[in-house]
């Protein structure tokens, strides 16, 4: 790898203490409660190319709908001030600040980051910084943590059509602890090691989610052409794939600027769009016929000394391109280095290269769009392509399902941070700050260490309960079996009744279920049997009331033992378990086989 | 920093604190604490004893634009003023003090009604900079007189108003201006105009759609429910706020919606248009009046100490318009001594009838005036308007539909 | 039949009037006049003076059914017992005398519940006959009273009261019966139960559904909507009567629906459910509590006037909380001085909210107590209750959930 | 006719003054703006068949639905008190009570009349007495007037089913002017003649609706059976057709009830249905299959020394049963004198009769019906032939489309009427008294004599305007143009536009038209013209300001006649206007034509 290059990670961890904002519960049953519809503005102080692309979207009066779920109230849709921050997000928070040695800010003060994606509702996100200047030790050594924020989830994307992005509002609010560390990652491994002790670190609160994307990472790197940010990398595994991705691309465009201005560089701050769609009369490229049913028409530009750098070997401007069409919403963008090609033939493209004015080393980008798309791309990519060979490089990237980095938006800066007004700037609680200082004595590792000693589980175990946000879970059955038990209950046998089931169990009916057979007198040998009869299909209620969760008496036993042995005598201790089990689902005690069975 | 005297707002600094040099940018002072920009954008509040300036880059200029308070947009045919009192609509966050507050900058408009620039030549002056819970019968007084000065040079009038007492303010301009040549649609938002996803934008939009109608009346426009896309106009004295933060707060009580805006068409009904004679303006109020609310607590006492000093006291009554037999006396007594009590509803719906019940029968007789459908606020303001404009008639002019405030056929449209 | 003395009301006479003779049945002397019944069954009405009886045929006796005031009705399993207290529901006109009042003939109980008769054991009582803009907080309490001693004996206690103050009464009961072992379902009706029309059958009937619920709280239960054949459950403290005739005029206000039925099946929801151990009944309220409605008139003067020998003053302010800063000072006062202020808002839906704006950050500052989403009529209920319960705590108390009078999460139905 | 035969009338007259108390418009133009669905109870105050059928209804959970048009409000659907009594009603009623001679009440306290099949929402009827001891000059006689009444219309049953009947309610509350006579009336003729004379004394104040029901007859008869009142009659030519057949039908059961009497008379107080269901098996009686395809039963009953006056001649006691059982909704009505018959053969009525129990004189009666309806039947069927046989004949019927009359309910009765508390009982104002009497000082006959001559009309025509309810447009178009010239348009021109147009043409709209002309300074002809022009589709609104309605200035005409004299030397007068008429459809003044041809 490059020897420049620099890392840090920005961690999300989406919190299970209810809404930031709202008393809504974090996760609902995705029942669509009513849909909205709404407009954003970009407010008149923003800058750069996203600002852009939203008015340009704002001129296709390009509309947002909210499918509202059950766990929605009026402060998703931006029908009511939000409610005063959720304390028991702002205290895990803070354990998690503590756990990475951060300083604490004792006053708080929420933020608005403006984001007009229509990802919130209210065109910007609430987030605050509560911690500051912490530190991590790693096997490859210190790695500086330079923020802690909690801010709020946004609203998940569901759809997206021409003229319309549909999202859901069941996952806008959640908390979400964000957690930055300085550029002092030293490699793509070093970076995964990092992602998962920051992840430990606010997992062994046991107050992370269990959703799908409760954690996700932000990769920033820089190989000395500005910092680029890496969005929606939500494995740890990806972030190696991601970065790699990233420096192959960020030598790729090295390369192509170092041959375009060799030629003399790219001096247009325009592009000179011809329309072409005359040519393609009969045409067989489908691409161009959709395009042209659709209303459109077929532009061509000369693009200056950009030939065989479009795609040739590992220089790919052409994709850059392509992004940056995609940020409008347009998806046709062919180029020299692919043409022929696309049913787009030699004659074509030579005639095309002509009414371009096309020099030798020159490319040719074709553009499937409006007559007014066309315009303000021309502008666009211009000015796109001139940053890339200016090695400009920074901006918010997003990690695609392709394996590879994409154009998402500008780098914000801190001029899209305004105060939340509606929120009053506060005073953390002694004792909060109390509380998380003391858990922050200890270190992740450290804590699992102790769940190992002191409730007798092995390191091996006390970690997967962790990382599998089993803690909660854990420690509430332990109030009523002993934490081996319950050790064993979590890790083997409700996954395995979950496999049978094939859907999983709710934390609250699995220790309702544990708590109701206890109750009844019952040991953890019964609470399994219970789990066992819940997956052959037994309603959860009956089960604790249920006969054949009751162990088999001592006198039981020796008729059945008695039974067996009659029919096979001479059978050995195991196989005269086996044929207990055969005859019956009731739980009994191995121990009282062999005291009866006077094998 | 204690000790030290504090840099201009926007001054850039390096700072100590609690061990650790940070470069900020100063925001302002708040009770004690220092707030601080970091360059990541957040803000961090420290205790200013605990601060120290260790140098100072930049110190901030006052660089707040000046705004001009007239401005003109668009190059249409249609001359249309949009006066502002204030309130949410024109309230912005001053990104240095993190405080809302009404600006003089509308310069939002011009983005709000870009689709309208060829149709219209708008002319915006600020009239006011106040929140609207601090508006008081003066004020109206004061709007119905700019209102009247635009009319006179405009074919419609746009009015910026605060969302709270808004209705009280359209229910004002509706009686007071007894023949009018131009619309007046008033507007108002609850989300502020600094906010992507504020209301403003298409309120006023909305609102000048409306006001290029033949319309002679006062109405409030305002989004048609939560979603963006559709607007109502609301006749001025049958509008109520109906939730304290919804962007479709306000609900026609009754037959009160006169228009719509549904995918930029326009529709209008029933509404009473312009009337091509001059403007009549009655610019007098009588203040001495306001609104006792009924409850099963309600004494004697209460209903005297309260209408003391008034020349006119509306009820919101239960029911059909009720109130407990023992306070009967008490509201002769009041009604013989010239104080007049008006009776109107706190169900806000429907009618108050006092033939249905002896009860009713009974405050009847005890001198008390039923208003029919009126609204309570409605009734309140037109007491204002009677008191000076006609006294002797007062309660055959409350009983007398006016400016649609009363409605003789009750719609069998749901509640709202 | 001036100077004759009047015969009793039914009587059969011939009179003669205006030179005609008339066989009538003589109904009722009414400020001087007769009312006569003529054979067709209209109703005649002359002048006294002009009237001679030629002939009495029939002297009335007074054949006024005596009924008795507690009656059983049923032969089914769950005792239910139904106290009235009077209102339209159990008002019936008077045929003879053509006035509607409070009954004490609950009769067409019978009717409206046959349906349910192998079910219940019902026992029928009337603890008082008023209508119920009459109510005080003194009846609330001998109501309490009564419905602690019913629920004794029974599964369930249904509640007839006029509408007109019920959501009061609901509120009041709801913070008195701090346990409670039974359902206390209240109803009323718009139209009197001897109309063919009446929604009384329906709304008893549906009372008596819930009533077999397992439900622990105070709930209204009245039509759904215009149409027969559905009934909604209002949680007490979150009930608002917002018509002033229609069937329908009960609103959940915010997520007060607890309950609905739809062609006789029963659905309820996020209910409280009735405890096993005792009955919790604390029964002492503090009258000295009122509503205080801010408009652009008030003044200082008029606040304090109204606040005089109060304990607690509930200001029903606008949007989300507001009043003028005029007011700021004496609320200060006010409050210096013991009186507790209480803000709610006249917009009734949503939530107040005294942080977003720097007029409502003075208002809290001025030891004014925003008390989130509660009902301006909720919270004076409340208000009685707590300086009785726990006075030295009035504002947490106030600013916290005990009966579901404040929601933390604000449901995204229409607004009401 | 049988001389002991008494004839009263009851004659209702909608007013056009807008509805009775509320502030709704009498026509609306049918748009339906809302439904809703209610149940009544039966007050227990009530008696009578109707009630037993109501209460039978109730069990059903028979729903009425309401269909609101835009021509209600909140008080048609009962959901809104009452307002009080329209005025302007008032005033008309008292005008027709004054014209009738009646006194005048001066204290009017409303009642409410119950009723309960729904077509009134309330339940009932609100009715005032406002008038009485009137009298009506006859060719045959004086007859007297007992009362006068102002009343609101009811809703009109639009459709029904088993379950639901459904109304619409933009007739509920329209105001009724119901006039009562004594018995006085001599003939069938006679009611005519009445009928007529009321009629036009209330036509004559101009303000009856022109509705197709905005008049009707109730025929109160009685031949020394009872008092049988009949509703239901629109037209004039009716009122004699009811009478007779309700004549004959009561000679009829007189007939019937003799023979019965003879043979032992009727004895029972129910009926004994026997199921003989199963006798139908594989039946060909369509009528029978369809019953039971809908599960329902055949009943069987024997009706005591009834056979042979069930339909017989003119002995026709079956009808009577048939009316009673389709009160309760049953058609499946079968009986002996018409069997066999409808697909039952001889032996399946031999079958019949043998089960039971049916003697010599005994008829057969089979219902088709549910178990529950029959046990209904069973009383009610019984107890109406007792009724009939003791020649108890009093009752409400209706006239049926099919020209007779047939069984409605029992007679209302004192004890169904109630104060309506709603509305306060006021005294009539001295403004109003005094503007009825003075109304009142003529007949109606005399009226249309002074129409007559104060207008310059015909009597002829003048009559027609009153009756065909033009007297208000007759009036207000004699504001702009000669009376003579709005009778001729009113009468002649403007039915022959309308019969052109295929609809009619609103008043206001006449008025405007007629107006806006002369307001441009033409007369009669242009507004002649200007119909004409409307009649060939021209919009209204642009009629005034069409030049074609100018009239042919004398130049114009001139050089018109120029044009045809000189093509037609020797063209006669008559055939002159016809080519001017063909040239142009303006107007021209005929007499100009004949100065200028100087023919």
């Amino acid at each position: 790898m490059n020897k420049d290059l620099v890392i840090g990670l920005e961690v999300h961890l989406q919190l299970n203490t209810g809404k930031l904002f709202c008393r809504c519960p974090v996760s609902g049953t995705d029942q669509i409660t009513g849909q909205i519809s709404r407009r954003l503005k970009p407010t008149s102080g923003e800058s750069g190319l996203v600002d852009r692309a939203a008015i340009y979207e704002e001129e296709r009066s390009r509309a947002f709908d909210y499918v509202l779920t059950d766990n929605t109230c009026l402060v998703e849709i931006d029908e009511e001030p939000p409610r005063p921050m959720n304390p028991h997000a702002l205290s895990a928070a803070l354990k998690i600040a503590a756990t990475l040695k951060c300083s604490i800010l004792e006053d708080i003060e929420c933020m608005r980051k403006i984001v007009i994606d229509g990802s919130n509702t209210s065109g910007f996100q609430r987030t605050s910084l509560i911690a500051m200047n912490g530190s991590l030790d790693t096997e490859r050594g210190k790695v500086r943590i330079s923020s802690v924020c909690l801010e709020e989830d946004s609203a998940r994307k569901i759809a997206e059509e021409d003229h319309m992005v549909k999202y859901s509002l069941g996952r806008l609010g959640i908390p979400l602890v964000e957690i930055t560390t300085e550029p002092d990652i030293k490699s793509a491994d070093h970076a995964i090691e990092v992602a998962r002790l920051i992840g430990l670190s606010a997992m062994i609160t046991g107050l992370i989610t269990k959703d799908s994307d409760s954690i996700r990472q932000d990769v920033n790197l820089s190989m000395g052409y500005g910092r680029v940010e890496i969005k929606g990398i939500s494995r740890l595994s990806q972030i190696k794939e991601a970065i790699e991705s990233e420096v192959s691309r960020q030598q790729s465009i090295a390369r192509a600027s170092e041959i375009i201005k060799k030629r003399g560089g790219f001096n247009r701050s325009y592009l000179e769009f011809i329309d072409v769609s005359d040519l393609f009369e009969g045409t067989g490229s489908i691409l161009v016929k959709k395009g042209l049913s659709e209303g459109k028409r077929i532009f061509a530009a000369c693009l200056e000394n950009m030939n065989e750098t479009l795609k040739q070997d590992d220089v790919r401007m052409g994709q850059e391109i392509a992004d940056i069409a995609r940020a409008f919403s347009v998806g046709g963008v062919l180029h020299s280095d692919e043409l022929p090609g696309y049913g787009i033939d030699d004659s074509t493209v030579k005639t095309i290269s002509k009414k371009t004015g096309r020099g030798v080393n020159d490319g040719i980008l074709l553009v499937i769009t409006t007559k007014r798309t066309a315009d303000i791309l021309s502008r666009e990519i211009a000015s796109r392509i001139t940053k890339l060979i200016k090695l400009d490089l920074q901006e918010t990237r997003f990690f695609s399902d392709k394996g590879r980095t994409a154009y998402l938006r500008p780098l914000p800066g801190a001029e899209r941070m305004y105060p939340e007004t509606d929120v009053k700037p506060f005073h953390v609680t002694n004792e909060d700050l109390k509380e998380a200082i003391d858990f922050g004595k200890l270190s992740a590792e450290e804590r699992i260490d102790k769940i190992s000693k002191d409730y007798g589980i092995s390191r091996q175990d006390a970690n997967t309960i962790v990382t599998n946000m089993r803690l909660p879970i854990f420690l509430a059955l332990g109030e009523f079996i002993p934490f081996r038990s319950a050790s064993r209950l979590i890790l083997q046998k409700i996954p395995e009744v979950e496999r049978k089931m094939g859907k999983s169990i709710e934390d609250e009916k699995i220790i309702w279920l544990v708590q109701s057979i206890v109750k009844h007198g019952l040991d953890v040998t019964s609470v399994e049997a219970g789990f066992e009869i819940l997956s052959s299909g037994a309603e959860m209620k009956s089960i604790p009331e249920s006969g054949e969760i009751v162990p088999l008496s001592q006198n039981e036993l020796r008729d059945l033992i008695g039974d067996i042995k009659k029919n096979n005598p001479g059978i050995r201790q195991g196989s005269l378990m086996n044929e207990i089990r055969k005859k019956t689902r009731r739980p009994f005690d191995p121990r009282t086989v062999i005291s009866i069975a006077d094998l | 920093m204690s000790g030290q005297s504090l840099p201009p707002s926007g001054s850039k600094l390096q700072i100590e604190h609690d061990g650790q040099e940070l470069h900020v940018t100063f925001i302002k002072e708040d009770s004690g604490y220092g707030v601080f920009k970091l360059a990541s954008g957040y803000n961090v509040r420290f205790p200013l004893a605990d601060v120290k300036i260790i140098k100072i880059y930049d110190i901030s200029q006052d660089h707040r634009k000046t705004m001009k308070e007239e401005t003109n947009i668009g190059r249409g045919a249609h001359r249309i003023s949009l006066l502002s009192t204030g309130g949410t609509i024109s309230s912005r966050v001053d990104y240095t003090t993190g405080a809302v507050r009404p600006t003089k900058d509308l310069s939002f408009i011009r983005e709000a009604i870009s689709d309208l620039e060829d149709r219209i030549n708008l002319r915006t002056e600020i009239i006011d900079s106040i929140l609207s819970e601090n508006m008081t019968p003066s004020h109206w007084i004061k709007i119905s007189h700019d209102i009247k000065k635009a009319m006179e040079s405009s074919e419609a009038v746009v009015l910026l108003h605060g969302t709270d007492t808004m209705s009280y303010t359209a229910s004002a301009l509706s009686f007071m201006f007894e023949k009018q040549t131009a619309p007046v649609i008033m507007t108002g938002s609850q989300r502020s105009s600094d906010r992507p996803s504020s209301d403003a934008f298409e309120n006023i939009e909305s609102s000048i759609r409306f006001s290029l109608e033949n319309i002679g009346e006062v109405g409030i426009c305002m989004h048609a429910n939560s979603s963006d896309g559709s607007a109502i106009l609301i006749r001025g004295v049958r509008a109520r706020k109906m939730h304290t933060s919804r962007r479709d707060a306000f609900k026609p009580m009754g037959d009160g919606e006169i228009g719509r805006i549904t995918d930029r068409r326009t529709f209008i009904k029933n509404i009473r248009k312009k009337t091509d004679s001059s403007i009549e303006l009655f610019d007098q109020l009588d203040k001495r009046c306001g609104i006792f609310y009924f409850t099963p607590a309600s004494t004697e006492e209460e209903l005297e100490n309260f209408s003391r000093g008034k020349k006119a006291v509306v009820i919101m009554a239960t029911g059909l318009g009720h109130v407990a037999e023992a306070l009967l006396k008490k509201i002769r007594d009041l009604s013989d001594s010239g104080i007049h009590i008006v009776i109107t509803s706190q169900c806000l719906n429907g009618r108050v009838d006092l033939d249905v019940y002896a009860s009713g029968r009974n405050l009847s007789a005890s001198g008390a005036i039923p208003v029919e459908d009126m609204l309570p606020e409605t009734a309140m303001v037109k007491s204002m308007y009677v008191l000076k404009k006609d006294p002797d008639n007062f309660a055959k002019l409350m009983q007398s539909d006016m400016r649609g405030e009363i409605t003789l056929r009750s719609d069998t449209v749901e509640i709202r």
